[in-house]
């Protein structure tokens, strides 16, 4: 066998053999110093964090599921802070203790036992496995338990508050802006969204034309709008305030600007703030459609509430019939689906 | 037909030959098939296109009133590129195929123009790689400038809502269209068959088709400033896909071009790591690099396919009036979410896997050890690229898609996490008691386990559904990926550059340059993304031109950190320029004291990059190991003689017992 | 013509070993990839099944197939025919050249050519005569996007197939001589291509039997 | 062991012709190019963004500003001649600009006129059918004061609306059928068929980019008619820019 190959990329190669030594006084020295460094930096670390920073992690704590969320930031990151914190310290110590221009450095081992290690191997699978699985755990009980989080659950939501009294309110998002329905004030509709306090709030999102995401921040709700779908998400205020709703999902020009200010106020007062408007919005509202879960206006207006399209009629010129023939023209029966107007229902 | 027979040993599986000595065009440089040829037939193709487009469909009605025609500007984008392959030469071949022929062997000529030609040579294609992906990451660099200059101010200030949407979009569709192309392109096809101990790629025509498609992406995603920008960002979502001017067919059509390039490169990578290994190059002694191709191979290859497809459903939605995406006309926006992030997911590791095969090569010569743990980082990719065809749907947990789904796609995104954590186990494995040289490869090498971890662990959280809630979308997962893509891929990219490139160029990279490049890029990097971290959480999403006033602290302090990251760019210009073209300083045979094959062979490489196909005796990470056998015998009498001391892995010296 | 010959200078001389390893790699990997390339296809047919089932699970509307639309069945069914037709010529060809009848597989096979471009031009002749508008549902749009990808993959199958056949027709008889290697073509290779070719066919109709089920027959 | 002289391969190596200066000349010079054709694409982009019509210019404070504009079925000019589009009048000229970039001085009351020459159709939410945000939250339909329209009986062609003041006012439209309709803009409003809408409203005290929209699917040939001038500033969005 010929051997020049490979042989010119191996400088160690020589003198390695007297390196063996520095190894072997005290084999873990170095790792025990390093988890000594990592679990103080770590307590320390996790103890600052909870404490300190803990209570002002976003979105805050106005509503269970805002609370929950910073629960869960919050536990998540004690959990985090230590595995960064492992990595870190072991790569500033290799950095540190184990550079080449270090004076004194020993000569780096080879062989099989720096190739591999089963326990080593065994024990991080182990270890991570464990860690993995029970974030996985604890973050579904934080999911199923607060009935959805905050988050949406579709159409046909399956985690449901516990309360009998859910106010529903709809929020119907559109290219540009949110406005909100209030079935429980004859369907009226307004630009702003006032909530009452201590109550479960059941936010349904729909869309008119593509796709938004509600998200009422402080409010810890982010629910995407689907057009032609009522997604459906759980939320129970217990602060009063203001609050910020933001677009959460690229909708065209005009997503940067399409927010709107919100307010958690006392329930004496929603029902105040809601006779007057639906007073004051009445001349309009008769106008508006039938409330209902969805609603698909046709291209020049908005006639439609959720309804079958009879087809061949294009709800948006862009579809056309060009290139094909139009042979099937029988009338299909028009379905119409959760249109009741919901008339009861809060606190 | 007037070819000699070439050897046999040359012939290709379909017939793909390519005789090294081959024919040489006499022709002068500017003449034959090059890139101008292409470009003139690509306008020309163009032109045609447009103009069928509006004698096809120029009369319906919805083409007056929206004043656009969306037929004539995909045909116009399609038959650009075809256009733009015909004038490359990249059909000559195909089409003559049809009548029987065999391959006309390829102009071999070391002359710089072959950059600018349809090469089939597996390491010109991956130069011509390494500037195209270049050019794109500048490009969408300068693209990420205009984006956080507007950002300084949280109003509209400088661009308007409308070109910001269209930069952003255009930012991301061209930053993902490099990054999935980044190291497979360059690196991948440069490397991989020198590193496998092969003289060649199994389907080089394929391979160089995949690069002129590549860069026909580059034209047709261009193309989509000019006609109006897109607004949907590089997720497209319908059916604001639907609804958006023209500049969405260059987003569609520009990403089934590059998908389709994307397919055929890791197709002809998988297929050449699977078949051309040398002898005794056996799936436990290939490279780490070589398992990292492999694996974001097999994902290029069958994720993409999902995408091309998805994208053609939106070019019928907007040119034939199809509705897959359109609610109220039986279609549905989820269709759209579902098939883009089939694809997406696995993308995601398209950019994070490659990566992580660079840092397992660097680690064990600048730590002086054998890699820790080979097989478990070889389980790893492999369980990585597994599990990414399970996890799509946690870009969707807030879309309204059936609840019960979400704790399943919770668990397999936190599932992946371990086979990720196996690179980890890896690093920190090789690191142990070693002796590390600072070299600027390294310095790159180990940022990237620095980034990577914040990106990946900052994953979990965005994983986390109740966390999901106020982070989803958010500038939160905006900084998480790009810890992991940025601070992940494209710093293990610039450590391969740093590496290799004495390989590939025989120049070294001028090293004080290279440290300003690694600390400015590292310092701001952290700087930029960082602060997106606190951004996201307090509430601002991805996208958006306006922001809360009290954010407007950390966005300018993001900003201005930004433009530095940016000028650490143009340091590995200079670099770049000056060691390679100005002041070029020749780089010893083997400047890092690899052991990996790839370094074992002459530089510059020769065409056939072996004088013999060598026999490999064991995997290249024996460091530190007196008595070790070389990695492979280069110029072996017999291939029998492997099957003597390595076959099975057995032998003991390829155990690397002394 | 410019092109001047030269020998191949390059510097390197393959042994009859490395003849033997080049060889032996190029037919695995003409093996490899052509089962790879019918894993990228599947993938992307299966996002059109997936489109196929989300829509009609989905129901947008009541519009997955209002009226209950279909595409053209004698059309289709005419295509899935010629489709499986040209697979049963290709794979008796296949038979017949292990049995180096070369006769018999130049006329399966150009008949199969002739038999698949019937389904292509077929099946582009149904897309430009559709009963229905594209937006008329979840099903007719599936259904363009299904020929459409039918058109694609029926092009892909043809140009294997057809270029096999110019092959063969160059190079006449001598491919059928065992280990018979003829302008450096080895015998072994080409019937591995055309054995990989009618694979691929296989699949082409595994899939226009499928979807001709799903549109046509079970919508 | 191997020397690099043994394994160099066959190929010949290029010859170096140039001179280190020779070549940092080359190299700046394709720079220069590449940076030339950079700023300039990037010029050329730029400049595709509307025109700024002031109001603040020669305005006297605490004087009233009047804005005029009008609303036209196609614009007439610029690239997309066939767009609905918005024009206003010059203060200091006169003239009409097809633009929705105007800039408004602070707190200061602004009397619009609106001269609606489109054709309307119902909304697509009957919620911005409602006046508000203006003086009175009403606004006048020639000469008659309104405070709702109808959408479904009283087709609607425009609305202006600003949502960071709260601002809605709808447009009726015209009809297409009727004489006079004008089909190209600039339209005039002295022989054109219109509907003048006449409302005040007060700018905010802190100055800021205030962008104005309309809810009606005016983007005819768009999905959900909210594409093309809906989305691009200068024909159907813009921006109130309030200074001080």
């Amino acid at each position: 066998m010929s051997e020049h190959a490979g042989t010119s990329g191996r400088p160690g190669a020589g003198a390695s053999t007297s390196s063996v030594a520095a190894g072997t006084a005290r084999p873990l020295q170095d790792i025990w110093r390093i988890v000594g460094i990592w679990v103080a930096l770590s307590i320390v670390g996790d103890l600052v964090f909870w404490f300190v920073a803990g209570p002002h992690v976003p979105p805050g704590d106005m509503t269970s599921s805002a609370s929950g969320a910073q629960f869960d930031f919050n536990v998540l990151f004690m959990v985090a802070l230590p595995v960064i914190l492992a990595v870190w310290t072991y790569m500033g110590y290799a950095v540190i203790m184990w550079r080449a221009s270090r004076p004194g450095a020993p000569e780096p081992i080879g062989g099989p036992r720096a190739r591999s290690n089963l326990k080593v191997q065994l024990w991080w699978i182990v270890v991570t496995t464990v860690v993995v699985l029970s974030m996985f755990v604890f973050g579904t009980v934080e999911l199923i338990v607060p009935a959805g989080a905050g988050g949406a659950e579709g159409p046909n939501p399956i985690w449901t508050p516990a309360s009998k009294n859910v106010l529903p309110i709809q929020v119907i998002a559109q290219q540009w802006q949110f406005t909100y329905r209030y079935p429980t004030f004859g369907g009226m509709e307004t630009s702003t969204l006032i909530v009452p306090d201590n109550t479960t709030i059941a936010f349904h999102v729909t869309s008119l034309d593509v796709i938004h995401s509600f998200w009422a921040y402080q409010l810890g709700v982010k629910i995407d709008a689907n057009p032609g779908i009522d997604d459906v998400g759980y939320t129970t205020t217990n602060q009063l305030g203001k609050f910020t709703v933001r677009c959460n999902e690229l909708c065209g020009i005009w997503h940067g600007a399409m927010y709107d200010y919100g307010k958690v106020v006392s329930k004496a007062q929603f029902q105040k703030w809601g006779t007057s408007t639906a007073r004051a919005t009445a001349a309009n509202t008769k106008y508006l459609p039938p409330f209902a879960w969805t609603y698909s206006p046709t291209a020049n207006g908005a006639t439609g509430v959720t309804a079958a399209n009879t087809s061949g009629q294009a709800p948006f010129s862009k579809i056309q019939t060009y290139g094909a023939t139009t042979k099937a023209k029988k009338v299909v029966k028009n379905v119409q689906t959760s249109t009741t107007t919901i008339t009861t229902g809060s606190t | 037909m007037t070819l000699d027979v070439a050897p046999p040993s040359q012939m290709g599986s379909t017939g793909d030959t390519l005789p090294p000595g081959g024919v040489v065009h006499r022709r002068p440089w500017w003449m034959g098939q090059h890139m101008g040829t292409g470009l003139l037939l690509g306008i020309g193709g163009y032109a045609l296109g447009h103009y069928l487009g509006n004698t096809i469909a120029g009369g319906y009605t919805h083409v007056g009133t929206a004043g656009e025609n969306d037929v004539a500007i995909v045909l116009a984008l399609l038959l650009g590129v075809v256009g733009w392959l015909a004038g490359v030469g990249a059909l000559n071949y195909p089409l003559a195929k049809l009548a029987g022929r065999e391959p006309v062997a390829q102009p071999d000529t070391q002359h710089w123009t072959r950059f600018f030609r349809f090469s089939v040579e597996h390491k010109t294609v991956g130069m011509q790689y390494l500037i195209a992906v270049l050019v794109f990451l500048f490009t969408g660099g300068l693209l990420a400038m205009s984006i956080r200059t507007e950002l300084l101010s949280p109003t509209s200030h400088i661009i308007g809502p409308g070109t910001y949407i269209s930069i952003v979009g255009e930012h991301g569709t061209v930053m993902m269209m490099m990054a999935s192309s980044l190291v497979v392109g360059p690196l991948g096809n440069w490397l991989i068959p020198i590193m496998i101990g092969s003289r060649r790629m199994a389907f080089p025509r394929v391979e160089a088709f995949s690069f002129w498609l590549f860069s026909a992406g580059y034209f047709v995603i261009l193309t989509a400033l000019p006609l109006g920008g897109f607004p949907t960002g590089w997720t497209g979502y319908a059916p604001l896909q639907t609804q958006a001017t023209v500049g969405m067919d260059s987003y569609l059509v520009g990403f089934s071009v590059i998908g389709l390039g994307m397919i055929l490169a890791g197709f002809n990578l998988l297929v050449t790591i699977i078949n051309y290994r040398a002898p005794g190059m056996t799936w436990s002694r290939i490279p780490v690099f070589a398992w990292s191709i492999l694996a974001t191979s097999a994902l290029l290859a069958l994720a993409t396919p999902t995408l091309a497809v998805a994208c053609m459903f939106g070019i019928l939605d907007r040119t034939v009036g199809t509705a897959f995406y359109v609610n109220a006309h039986g279609g549905s926006s989820y269709l759209w979410e579902n098939l883009f992030w089939f694809f997406g997911h696995p993308e995601v590791y398209i950019m994070a896997l490659p990566g992580f095969g660079i840092v397992g090569e660097m680690l064990p010569v600048f730590t002086r050890k054998p890699l820790f743990a080979y097989r478990v980082a070889a389980a790893g990719m492999i369980g990585v690229a597994l599990l990414s065809f399970f996890v799509w749907q946690h870009h969707l947990f807030q879309s309204g898609i059936n609840p019960d789904m979400r704790p399943l796609f919770m668990l397999t995104t936190e599932l992946i996490s371990i086979p990720t954590g196996f690179i980890f186990l890896v690093g920190l494995g090789t690191l142990y008691k070693a002796k590390i040289r600072f070299e600027v490869p390294m310095l790159f090498a180990l940022a990237m386990y620095f980034n990577f971890l914040i990106g990946g662990v900052t994953g979990v959280f965005v994983s986390d559904v109740p966390v999901d809630v106020t982070v989803h979308g958010s500038f939160f997962v905006l900084a998480h990926f790009h810890y992991t893509i940025m601070g992940g891929l494209v710093f293990a990219f610039f450590g391969g550059v740093y590496y290799w490139m004495p390989k590939l160029t025989g120049k070294m990279m001028n090293k004080t340059l290279g440290k300003v490049h690694f600390w400015m890029m590292f310092v701001f990097f952290n700087l930029t993304f960082f602060p997106m971290f606190l951004i996201g959480l307090l509430g601002q999403p991805r996208r958006v031109f306006e922001y809360a006033q009290g954010l407007q602290t950390l966005n300018d302090f993001s900003s201005v950190s930004a433009f530095c990251l940016g000028a650490s760019f143009l340091v590995f210009v200079v670099n770049f320029v000056w060691s390679i073209f100005i002041a070029p300083q020749e780089a010893p045979l083997n400047p890092w004291g690899s052991l990996g094959l790839e370094w074992q062979t002459a530089t510059p490489v020769p065409q056939h990059n072996f004088e013999r196909i060598p026999v490999v005796l064991t995997d290249p990470y024996h460091y530190s190991e007196p008595g070790a056998s070389p990695v492979a015998d280069l110029a072996p009498t017999s291939f029998a003689e492997f099957a003597a001391v390595g076959a099975g892995g057995g032998g003991p010296i390829a155990r690397g017992e002394p | 013509m410019s092109q001047v010959r030269v020998p191949a200078d390059s510097g390197y001389v393959a042994t009859p070993e490395e003849l033997a390893y080049e060889a032996r790699a190029a037919e695995n990997a003409l093996f490899t990839a052509s089962r790879l390339m019918i894993g990228c296809f599947a993938f992307a047919f299966a996002a059109l099944a997936f489109a196929y089932f989300y829509l009609r699970s989905a129901n947008s509307y009541d519009l997955w197939r209002p009226h209950s639309v279909t595409a053209p069945v004698g059309t289709g069914t005419a295509v899935m025919a010629f489709t499986a037709a040209a697979t049963v010529l290709l794979l008796f060809g296949l038979r017949q050249l292990r049995r180096k009848d070369v006769l018999a597989f130049d006329v399966a096979g150009w008949v199969a050519v002739l038999s698949g471009l019937l389904a292509l031009g077929l099946q582009c002749w149904e897309l430009t005569d559709l009963p229905f508008a594209p937006a008329t549902g979840g099903y007719t749009s599936v259904f363009i996007g299904w020929a459409v990808m039918n058109i694609i993959m029926l092009v892909s199958g043809i140009y294997w197939a057809e270029t096999l056949l110019a092959r063969r027709a160059r190079l006449r008889k001598a491919i059928t001589e065992e280990g018979g290697a003829v302008r450096g073509v080895p015998s072994g290779i080409f019937r591995l291509n055309v054995d990989s070719c009618v694979y691929f066919w296989g699949f082409i109709a595994f899939v226009a039997v499928f979807f001709w089920i799903f549109f046509y027959i079970a919508g | 062991m191997v020397t690099r002289k043994q394994l160099q391969p066959v190929v010949r190596r290029e010859e170096r012709g140039l001179s280190r200066s020779g070549r940092i000349a080359v190299v700046l010079g394709l720079f220069a190019v590449v940076v030339f054709l950079a700023v300039f694409a990037a010029m050329a982009f730029v400049a595709t963004e509307p025109p700024t019509v002031s109001f603040i210019k020669g305005h006297k404070a605490g004087s009233a500003v009047h804005l005029v504009a009008q609303t036209d079925g196609a614009g007439g000019t610029g690239i997309h001649p066939t767009w609905v589009s918005y024009q206003v009048k010059t203060p200091q000229s006169g003239k009409w600009v097809h633009t929705t970039l105007w800039q408004l001085p602070t707190n200061t009351r602004i009397d619009v006129t609106i001269y609606q020459f489109d054709s309307g159709g119902p909304l697509r939410n009957q919620q911005w059918g409602r006046v508000t945000g203006t003086t009175g939250n009403a606004a006048t339909l020639t000469g008659t004061t309104f405070t709702v329209l109808n959408s479904y009986k009283r087709p609607v062609g425009h609305t202006f609306s600003v949502a960071a003041l709260g601002i809605n006012v709808p447009l009726a439209g015209v009809k297409t059928t009727e004489k006079g309709f004008c089909q190209s803009g600039p339209c005039n409003p002295g022989t054109q068929l219109h509907h003048t809408v006449t409302f005040s409203f007060k700018t905010p005290k802190t100055p800021g980019n205030y962008r104005f929209q309309c809810f009606i699917p005016c983007g005819a040939g768009h999905y959900a008619g909210n594409g093309g001038p809906m989305q691009t500033l200068g024909f159907m969005g813009g921006f109130l820019e309030v200074q001080a």
